[in-house]
């Protein structure tokens, strides 16, 4: 049987070289196939998701609004992992919020968008995580390679 | 740019916001027993004035909540 | 002639170096450092253009982006028009000339690069002179944020111009530079200050290879800015104010102090105030005969300039009456200082005219979170720009909740000086050579014509004469031009004000706005997990929103006629499959999703069974169509709607706003999975059998799945929902995977319909299957004044609820009108293809149309030409003919019903 | 010659202390209420009128459009007026005696979709019936009408025709205002500036004058002309108008030499653009979505519209932008404009034209006269009624068949 598809699942050389062109300046691929799923609830307080077993996760929050609601996005989205001495630089070439390290944190999030694209953006210990909507992820790909030549050698 | 302040998301660019007019406009409760001119009003009009104006606004690129505020639509100061 | 007029030493020019450039097709040589402007100057060019009107010969006037005179057009290395050769930075091969007037853009594509950067910081600071330098270093002293913007190649401002203090200047500015948290950005223009502390700047960055951006936007937000802009000298009205060889008596001393040049060699100087008093005191150590200092408020005046390419001598009366012919090359004018208000009025401050300094400055109370500090906030000495710097500074690193430290100030004496004279014109001579606007060739005689027609306003004066409307946006002379307005009218200068300032504070290059939004970066394309596919298939492409769908697919030597025709046969007689991707799709669930639903679309949706599908048509409050899709019931609280592929975010705004501004009540939850799902539409007779052997498991009969009903099974092996809907009458399937899944399963729908001839057919070809059953395409077919009944879709409008969107609207009276514009089919009596936008009239010589073609197609299983259109009272026109508007002429068509092909369904379960 | 002064009169209005009272009183001394004035007097005799200008006369979005003058819209009631307008403006200069810059180089409204050439033909068709100049041109027509477009098929939104309009042009607005003004003034007609309209008189329903900020002045009719503040002027009869006032972005370049022989307008990616006479371009930008009277709009509106301009005129890219700046649009909910009686009588409104009011001026001018002067409307704004809103029939200029500007 046929594999699966990831969005950028072509881009991946593209994707590669960047990182030898900008000599680790900007380092980017994509992070295929992630389990995603949006939950719906309205906690009041911490919210903690427990494992259960090997298939079985609880999100666990002390709930305002019982009613609650999971979606399986786990294709909606794809995820690409960018990182590189200049990443905080690239980024600001196409993201509006300001994503210092003083005020956006290891661990913080944010919906927003890049290059005009809808995104989510997580900060993770060395590098940044931008979840974008599949049928966005090709042209993200693009700006980002586009963007890079910034800081390719050749001055 | 304005800087519009998302109760959730906290203030962002307006570029992320979709716009929604006069804030605090109910649907009718019961459509049927208003005149078509008590209907039109509620289609179509809207306050328009000239200094503070309760407004609504999504954050379409963020959480896509939707929330209302006091803007001065002269000097686009958010008020509360 | 090789820069005569270079100084033996001194400057802030590399003078180990030689620029080589072409002026006017003569070569110079200058030095890195140098702006075209000094460099011209340090080779006797003086005479840069000619006044756009008059063709009075122009030279340099000032020496930085005030400049009104000295207009180049660059030739080489690419065309670039309108640039003032004082804000030119000189590099070697450079090829420019003088311009009268306009600019020429180049015909060729820009090979440039442009991009843009978002910053964000504590304290914007905007001027690197004395004022902001003080007020970054004390800032950056914190630990705060600090941005640094400044519009010359380095730091120092109006020190460069004085050559004072430059060892503190260099000092400050490395510490900045070296500071982790300090962006110091020189050859960078604040050039608009917009809500919000929302500050837009543009850096040149000369030098650079072609890979990396020549022009950057830099959009800063600023928690604060302080505005260190400084002051712009200004000119006096008097005949021959304008001749080559007169200049702002503050810009020569720039020439001599930052770049060794000596504008002339005998000087006359003409003031109101001190400053060209340490103007004429430089020029002189630096070897310029001072001929005279003719100071205003002494009882000087001028009473002639002679000399057309160049000042030859001027005409000086004496304060006790006598006249003095001196010889001289170079007229030094100073009338005062304007403090550079152009970002204060941009940020909603207001400029108010300041008697004992005789000019307008910042009131002090924006509304916005910034402060000026310097020759900006009117205060002209060295130390208090220093002391008014450094406070900024350390309030803006307290508004931050940080503390500052401190930093090393020069020590500077400010001297007792004498107030300064507020003049405007000097009296004798022509008024129509005494100018207030060089660039526009505006004088004395000009604006006393202006308001001799009657005009008050200073507004109407500026535009009637076009004063303060041209390139350098009237920085030299718009607080000029109120000056002698308000002498004309005889009225206060401050009651007459200066006109508003606009964005940008300088000329900024279309390219640099557009930065890298270019191409296909202008709109983000949005594609398919099939995209690949298509495209490695021949597909034709169709714009749908941002979205790349397939259109048709060619196959060798085919036009798209006959691939559609052939696309079209297939679906009718055989099998097809499209990519239906891009349909949106939203998950609504939670106990009150069905209510919810009834709420929003036209019919009954509660109703619905789980496992059952139903189509919906959903409304805007004054009842004209906004969208219809398919909603699913997966189960009792549980729905999956789709939409129209360019209302799919429209849709689900649309959604939340209900849900959450009037129905916040509801127990709902919508969530986007577009691209979750990848959806193939399977279409045709052979389409069961196709299915059939990819989903073995399925029961795929008649009545084991019948039509509007939807299962979950394996397909291709993999995990499917497969819905039997059609758009087109005849026997379909869609069927929906995983976005991943999509390619899997496409070939295996291919491989499994090989033998059928299965064929992939796109948007055209759905158009045409749906137009011959009467399908409306919403935005084809309507136009945001259609209503569900005009479309002839009544039966889709419950008469059971007791509301829903749109529902109170279709009893207004023109709503409710028995002869509103109806959907209806059109046959043309001689089979030729109508144009869709084409206009229906009841005869041929009729004007008053009654209505229009809103699709028209050849069909295939029709053997035909066919069209849909929007006509008045069409439905009571079925069976009789309109002419349908031609490019050239009418033609006659038939009126038929909108279901043209099957109109019994027979088609439908195969 | 290149930024030459046109040839001005040496007199254009006395500027008169307020009388007592007018026959008629028209509120805001813009583009509108000038010709309104004007064809008062002319064509209706009606010479005691004053025009009253919170500011300076035409200060508002007369001094702020993008001049871009044609008649091609969509449904029959709006080409009706605008044709009207077009050819008073073919006549203008003579009738006014006065060098308003008025230029036929046609205008090109662009499609970008296949959904924007069905709208664009079906515009085409409708304005001939309308008997409007007007014609479908495919890609390479368009670059012979203005050869720098770039008409190539693989960008973004590539450039699939445009419908033609050769009558369309532009005109300098500072002169056809002063035009105006000065022909009004000659009739008799006092333009009254620095006069702001603080409430107006209203006994037993009917209008008897207005409190200004230079005294109050009886009137025996009041004719609303404020575009803009036509809300906030309307509220002071207790009189809401389904109007919402938006900001409108306008630029120019600096003088170029001729490169764009005709105006272009393309609302798929919003540029509208002409080089004027002394050799600017002259371009309009999008809307601001939120309401707004600061004259002032947000930079990625700029940023968006350069973006699209450099789209559609690669050639542009080094040209520079000058200055920018913004107007207020009052916007009705179909997009076009209300212009009749009010529920108040003697008192009469012409507002709601959005982006269409410059081009409309004599037109508007003409018919708004006569709706003052008769108390009823002139047929060609008779669609125009407040009354639309509550049928249902309205003049949706801004279904998918829109061309805004």
């Amino acid at each position: 049987m046929a594999e699966r598809n990831s969005p950028l699942g072509g881009a991946a050389d593209r994707l590669a070289a960047v990182a030898a062109a900008t000599g680790g300046a900007v380092t980017v691929a994509e992070v295929p196939f992630l389990t995603q799923l949006n939950v719906r609830t309205r906690p009041s307080g911490d919210v903690n998701v427990l494992q259960l077993g090997p298939d079985e996760w609880l999100v666990v929050g002390s709930s305002a609004s019982a009613v609650g609601a999971a979606v399986d996005v786990s294709a909606q989205r794809t995820t690409v992992a960018v990182g590189g001495s200049r990443v905080l630089d690239l980024l600001a070439m196409g993201c509006a919020i300001d994503l210092h390290p003083r005020v956006f944190r290891v661990g913080d999030c944010a919906q927003t968008t890049l290059a005009h694209a809808p995104v989510i953006i997580w900060r993770r210990e060395t590098e940044f995580w931008i979840l974008v909507r599949s049928s966005f992820a090709a042209h993200l790909a693009d700006w980002i390679v586009d963007a890079a030549q910034e800081f390719t050698a050749g001055d | 740019m304005m800087l519009i302040p998302c109760p959730w998301c906290g203030p962002r660019d307006e570029s992320e916001f979709h716009y929604g007019g006069q804030a605090g406009v109910a649907y009718p409760a019961d459509p049927d027993a208003l005149s078509d001119e008590e209907w039109a009003r509620y289609l179509f009009f809207r306050d328009n004035p000239k200094g503070p104006f309760r407004e609504r606004w999504s954050h379409s690129a963020g959480c896509r909540r939707w929330f209302s505020l006091v803007r001065d639509t002269v000097t686009n100061e958010v008020l509360r | 002639m090789s820069q005569a007029f270079r100084t033996e030493a001194g400057g802030l020019v590399d003078r180990g170096r030689a620029l080589a450039f072409l002026f006017d097709g003569r070569e110079y040589e200058g030095h890195p450092g140098d702006t075209l402007a000094s460099a011209l100057l340090a080779n006797g060019v003086h005479r840069v253009s000619s006044g756009i009107r008059t063709g009075r010969p122009r030279g340099i006037f000032a020496a930085g982006v005030e400049e009104p005179n000295a207009l180049v057009q660059i030739e080489e290395p690419f065309p670039e028009p309108m640039l003032t050769a004082t804000t030119v930075e000189l590099y070697d091969g450079l090829v420019a000339r003088g311009l009268r007037g306009r600019g020429r853009l180049a015909a060729d594509p820009d090979p440039g690069r442009y991009d843009g950067m978002y910053a964000h910081c504590d304290v914007l600071v905007i001027g690197a002179g004395p004022a902001g330098l003080a007020a970054a270093a004390v800032a950056a002293s914190s630990g705060a944020r600090v941005v640094v913007v400044d519009d010359q190649i380095r730091a120092g401002g109006s020190l460069l111009g004085t050559g004072e203090h430059l060892d503190w200047v260099d000092r400050v500015a490395a510490e900045l530079a070296a500071a982790p948290e300090v962006r110091l950005l020189t050859r960078t223009t604040a050039v608009g200050y917009y809500d919000d502390n929302y500050v837009v700047a543009v850096q040149r960055r000369p030098g650079l290879p072609e890979h990396r951006a020549r022009e950057r936007v830099w959009r800063i937000r600023a928690r604060r800015v302080v505005l260190a802009t400084g002051a712009h000298e200004r000119s006096v009205a008097f005949a021959g104010n304008d001749r080559p060889g007169v200049m702002l008596a503050g810009s020569a001393r720039t020439y001599v102090n930052r770049y060794g040049v000596l504008p002339g060699r005998r000087a006359v100087v003409l003031t109101g105030n001190d400053s060209a008093h340490d103007a004429a005191r430089d020029l002189a150590a630096a070897g310029v005969e001072i001929a005279a200092i003719a100071d205003l408020r002494d009882g000087w005046a001028i009473t002639g300039v002679a000399g057309t390419e160049r000042v030859e001598a001027v005409t000086l009366r004496t304060p006790d009456g006598i006249e003095r012919r001196l010889e001289a090359d170079l007229l030094l004018v100073s009338g005062g200082w304007n403090p550079v208000g152009a970002l204060y009025s941009q940020a909603g401050g207001r400029l108010v005219h300041d008697p004992g300094l005789a000019a307008f400055r910042p009131d002090g109370n924006c509304r916005q979170a910034l402060e000026v500090a310097g020759a900006a906030a009117g205060s002209y000495t060295l130390g208090v720009c220093l002391a008014e710097g450094a406070a900024a500074g350390r309030r803006a690193a307290e508004a931050a909740g940080l503390e500052a430290g401190a930093i090393v100030l020069p020590e500077v004496s400010d001297p007792e000086g004498r107030p300064p004279l507020a003049v405007w014109t000097l009296p004798g001579g022509d008024p129509a050579t005494a100018f207030v606007d060089l660039q526009r060739d505006v004088t004395v005689a000009d604006l006393t014509r202006a308001t001799g027609t009657g005009m008050r306003s200073a507004e109407h004066v500026k535009r009637y004469t076009t004063a303060g409307t041209a390139h350098d946006q009237g920085k030299t002379s718009g607080a000029l031009t109120s000056g002698v307005i308000a002498e004309l009218l005889g009225v206060e200068v401050g009651a007459l004000g200066v006109t508003t300032f606009r964005p940008p504070f300088t000329p900024v290059s279309f390219a640099a706005l557009a930065g890298r939004n270019r191409g296909m970066r202008f709109d983000p394309v949005r594609v398919t997990a099939l995209h690949a596919w298509h495209e490695a298939n021949g597909a034709r492409f169709e714009n749908v929103g941002q979205w790349k769908r397939p259109w048709y697919y060619p196959r060798e030597g085919e036009d798209m006629a006959a691939a559609v025709l052939r696309e079209c046969w297939a679906a009718r007689e055989g099998v097809a499959m499209m990519d239906a991707s891009t349909l949106g799709k939203i998950d609504v669930r939670g106990p009150d999703a069905a209510v919810f639903l009834d709420r929003l679309y036209t019919n009954m949706i509660s109703t619905l069974a789980p496992g059952a599908i139903r189509y919906g048509v959903m409304c805007r409050p004054d009842g004209m169509v906004f969208d219809d899709g398919t909603v699913i019931r997966l189960a009792e609280d549980r729905f999956l709607v789709t939409t129209t592929t360019g209302n799919a975010a429209a849709v689900l705004d649309w959604m939340e706003e209900w849900l959450q501004t009037e129905w916040p009540e509801l127990r709902v939850h919508c969530t986007s999975v577009t691209e979750q799902w990848a959806t193939v539409a399977l279409v045709g007779p052979d389409s069961r059998r196709v299915l059939a052997t990819l989903a073995p498991a399925l029961d795929v009969s008649r009545a084991g799945f019948p039509f509007m009903t939807w299962r979950d099974a394996e397909v291709a092996g993999r995990t499917a929902r497969v819905c039997r809907i059609s758009f087109s009458g005849e026997l379909a399937y869609e069927i929906n995977v995983s976005w991943w899944d999509a390619v899997a399963l496409w070939e295996a729908l291919l491989a499994a319909g090989a033998p059928f001839g299965i064929t992939p057919y796109g948007t055209e070809t759905m158009h045409v299957l749906r137009a011959e059953k009467g399908y409306p395409i919403i935005g084809q077919d309507t136009d945001g004044t259609v209503t569900p009944h005009d479309l002839g879709l009544g039966w889709a409008v419950s008469r059971k609820k007791a509301d829903f969107i749109g529902r109170r609207s279709f009893s207004r009276t023109d709503t409710a009108r028995p002869d509103r514009k109806q959907l209806v089919g059109l046959l043309p009596d001689a089979g030729s293809l109508l144009p869709e936008g084409s206009h229906l009239l009841t005869g041929p010589d009729e004007t008053a149309a009654l209505g229009h073609v809103t699709s028209s197609y050849h069909s295939a299983a029709l053997g035909r030409t066919f069209a849909l259109a929007l006509v008045r009272g069409g439905r009571d026109l079925i069976g009789q003919t309109l002419w349908a508007t031609l490019d050239d002429g009418v033609t006659p068509v038939t009126v038929t019903g909108s279901v043209l092909y099957d109109p019994e369904g027979t088609r439908r379960d195969g | 010659m290149a930024g030459g002064l046109v040839d001005h009169p040496e007199r254009l209005w006395r500027n008169p202390e307020p009388a007592a009272a007018y026959d008629v009183i028209v509120v805001g001394g813009g583009g509108h209420g000038l010709a309104t004035a004007y064809y008062l007097a002319k064509n209706h005799g009606i010479t005691n009128v004053a025009v009253l200008e919170k500011g300076w006369l035409a200060g508002g979005n007369m001094a702020r459009n993008t001049t871009i003058i044609r008649s091609n819209y969509l449904w029959d009631e709006s080409a009706g007026i605008y044709e009207h307008s077009l050819k008073l403006w073919e006549g203008l200069e003579q009738e006014l005696d006065y060098p308003i810059l008025f230029s036929q180089r046609g205008v090109l409204n662009l499609a970008h979709s296949l959904q924007d050439v069905r709208d664009s033909v079906r515009r085409v068709h409708a304005n001939r019936l309308n008997g409007i100049d007007a014609e479908w041109l495919d890609p390479a027509q368009v670059r012979e009408i203005c050869p720098i477009i770039d008409i190539s098929p693989d960008v973004r939104y590539p450039v699939h025709g445009a419908t033609y309009q050769p009558r369309a042009g532009i005109a300098k607005h500072d002169h056809v205002a002063w035009a105006y003004a000065r022909a009004a003034d000659a009739l008799g007609v006092d333009l009254i500036q620095d006069c702001e309209v603080t409430g107006l008189r209203i006994s037993g329903g009917r209008v008897t004058g207005v409190h200004t900020t230079r005294g109050t002045i009886a009137a025996g009719r009041v004719a609303l002309s404020a575009a803009g503040h036509t809300s906030v002027v309307a509220k002071m009869a207790g009189i809401d108008l389904p109007l919402q006032s938006h900001p409108l972005q306008a630029l120019v370049s600096e003088l170029l030499e001729p490169v764009h022989p005709t105006v272009v307008m393309s609302n798929a990616v919003h540029v509208y653009v002409s080089q004027a006479h002394k050799g600017e371009l002259v371009m309009g930008a999008g809307i601001d979505t939120w309401n707004g009277y600061g004259q002032r709009g947000a930079f990625h509106i700029i940023e968006r519209q350069m973006a699209a301009a450099l789209e559609l005129f690669p050639a542009f890219a080094r040209a520079h932008v000058l200055r920018t700046w913004g107007g207020i649009v009052d916007v009705t909910p179909d997009a076009s404009p209300i212009v009749g009686l009010s529920p108040v009588d003697g008192l009469f409104l012409n507002c709601g034209w959005g982006t269409g009011g410059f081009k409309a001026t004599p037109g508007v001018g003409w018919c708004y006269a006569h709706t003052v002067a008769h108390g009823e409307p002139h047929p060609l704004n008779a669609p125009f009624s407040l009354e639309r809103f509550v049928t249902g029939a309205l003049v949706d200029e801004h279904g998918a068949a829109a061309v805004a500007h």
